[in-house]
């Protein structure tokens, strides 16, 4: 490959990843910096000097999902407060329904009601959807060919991971054998009564709140 | 919700006033659990050991004294907890006999293990979310840029079409067969107009009784349904020449050939 | 004034004003920084060092009217383009044309034709196989030897769809209720001119309707 121009030095590609990092309210992927970029850049490079260089500051790039951004020391929430914006509260069901599938995506709406023995509202999913945390996956290569949910970037840049594999106590787990997919043995199965009945969304304060969400 | 000791759900023990009141704060807060296995996760906690230690024959018991105590007062439980209650009698009793070795399926040691197996992935599960929603997360402790740069942008067009919008573009295609005027494919139909102009045309060589199956057009005596709309096309005409009385139809018996002749006296 | 904790040292100061300025939406002024701050800093102390650090990086700190903000470095402006993608919405003509394809694939010009009513013109083709939604298939076997149109994995992919097995049958349609109509009562049915196997939609069976709750 020919250039007309020698590619920025370093310190300069360093400069243009900061400038199109901060512009962005959303992370950036390396693809997308490739793209931005001149020709010749080694954005891969420019990004471990920039995120070096941040690493203790008010604000640090962080690694999330497919993409990089700045975000603002978590140790400095508490002058945030203008900014906090009021989310919805999630229901338990909606906590506990998203904590299994991240943990054990890719997931059926079956092992989810199987994990919590009672059935999953139609309003729960939709809601976690429409957060942009949770999405469909693949059909599961199953009798049925059942949908299966997993979740989005959009979930891991929230809860600052950078790969589902980064979720707390994931590795323990599964040494546990907590997150395999057991499937009942045939009789070994409780009852699943009532299947969507009870629409969770509507009790959203249930009498012992364990998951608050703060 | 009375978490005050072992025997909460115990309603057995409860003889005074304060452990009644628990008793009955507990069943009007049931529709506060998630469903039977939450309530189960709860009462197992009571055992104060690890949950894959705990007694599943001794939750058992606790579960049905439970349902038991709620029946006396008269609370209607949902049909999941009375669900619950038949199968953790079936455990119970399986437990509590000796093992069938002719039995085919899971033993009760492999029901009870499945049971305490749910309940420490509900349990871990739980704990799981604790901890997700515990963590730094974006726009309670983490902030974005407040105020990120508009980009220039350049345009390209990118066609946009969702799923539904395929699926509406090919359901309008298909309800616009289904809702097609009604009318005949005329390529099979022989009709009154041209077997009397037919009939007209031939009848005036038939001087002799002539079966209906001469005057049919041809090529439309061997496919059955061309062959059915041209001879009633044809039998229809013959009625109205008659009627005109330029023809004259005869037929020996019900469901015999029908023939024509011409009329042999002019009207 | 008295303090039950010693203000935090400059560093710390800085990275407060850091962060402050970063997630702010507009320029923050020196007062919103000193009410926000911990009592006893000097947030104009701190937002000059803070101005030091980032001289001539990617972003650098500006004086706005009576606030201060970061703002992209203006050597770097031409960074904050990017090429965008402007969205329209497929002609009904080519939407109805690729539903066809999709549905009954391999298909024929003709054959989409037939299905339509209506010619399908050179262009709508094109732009479907352009938008690499269409390729070519193989040649049909009959006289004349037909080119046929099948759907590519692009397609597949934008539309999330495995394969394309997972389209939905008009009878899971007409559920979602996008097919209002009922079937034309029995014996009124027209016979479909010649194809008898375009009605093939109805016995492709997805096992779960992409319209139930999800």
């Amino acid at each position: 490959m020919s250039h007309d121009f020698p590619p920025p030095s370093l310190d300069q590609q360093e400069r243009m990843v900061e400038a199109i990092l901060f512009a962005s309210a959303v992370p950036v992927t390396m693809r997308d910096l490739t793209a931005r970029m001149p020709d010749g850049c080694d954005p891969a490079e420019a990004l471990a000097a920039l995120r070096r260089r941040y690493d203790g500051r008010g604000v640090t790039v962080e690694h999330l999902g497919d993409g990089y951004a700045f975000r603002t020391a978590p140790d400095l929430a508490f002058l945030m407060q203008e900014q906090t914006v009021e989310s919805r509260r999630l229901s338990r069901a909606a906590i506990e329904t998203l904590a299994i599938i991240a943990y054990h995506q890719p997931v059926t709406r079956a092992e989810i009601e199987e994990i919590r023995g009672v059935a999953v509202s139609r309003g729960t999913l939709d809601q976690l959807i429409e957060m942009e945390w949770v999405r469909m996956g693949r059909r599961r290569m199953s009798p049925g060919r059942p949908a299966t949910f997993v979740v989005t970037d959009g979930f891991l840049d929230h809860f600052g991971l950078e790969t589902s594999r980064d979720l707390p106590g994931l590795s323990e787990l599964r040494a546990a054998g907590l997150l395999d997919s057991r499937p009942p043995a045939e009789g070994l199965a409780m009852p699943l009564a009532g299947r969507g009945e009870d629409d969770d969304i509507e009790h959203v304060d249930p009498p012992e709140d364990l998951f608050k969400d703060t | 919700m009375p978490q005050s000791s072992a025997d909460m759900p115990d309603f057995d023990a409860a003889e005074d006033v304060a452990q009644r009141r628990a008793d009955e704060a507990l069943i009007v807060d049931v529709e506060g659990y998630e469903g039977p296995l939450d309530l189960l996760l709860t009462m197992a906690r009571s055992q104060k050991v690890d949950l894959m230690t705990i007694s599943v024959l001794e939750l058992a018991e606790q579960y049905l004294r439970f349902v038991e105590k709620a029946r006396k007062l008269r609370i209607e439980l949902a049909a999941d907890y009375l669900v619950m209650a038949a199968w953790l009698a079936f455990l119970k009793s399986r437990l509590l006999l000796p093992p069938d070795p002719e039995a085919d399926g899971p033993t009760a040691e492999d029901m009870a293990g499945h049971l305490a197996f749910q309940l420490e992935r509900l349990s871990a599960m739980r704990q799981a979310a604790a901890q997700l929603m515990a963590r730094d997360r974006l726009g309670i402790d983490r902030f974005a840029r407040g105020a990120p740069d508009t980009i220039a942008r350049s345009r390209r067009t990118e066609y946009k079409a969702g799923l539904i919008d395929l699926m509406r573009a090919y359901a309008r295609l298909k309800t616009r067969d289904e809702f097609r005027p009604y009318a005949f494919d005329r390529k099979d139909v022989f009709t009154m107009e041209q077997a009397l102009d037919r009939l007209r045309k031939m009848i005036g060589f038939a001087g002799e009784w002539t079966d209906l199956s001469v005057f049919l057009p041809q090529g439309w005596e061997a496919d059955g349904q061309r062959r059915r709309s041209a001879t009633a096309a044809t039998f229809a005409a013959s009625l109205e020449l008659a009627r005109q009385g330029r023809l004259e139809i005869r037929q020996g018996e019900s469901f015999s050939p029908i023939s024509y002749r011409q009329t042999t006296h002019e009207p």
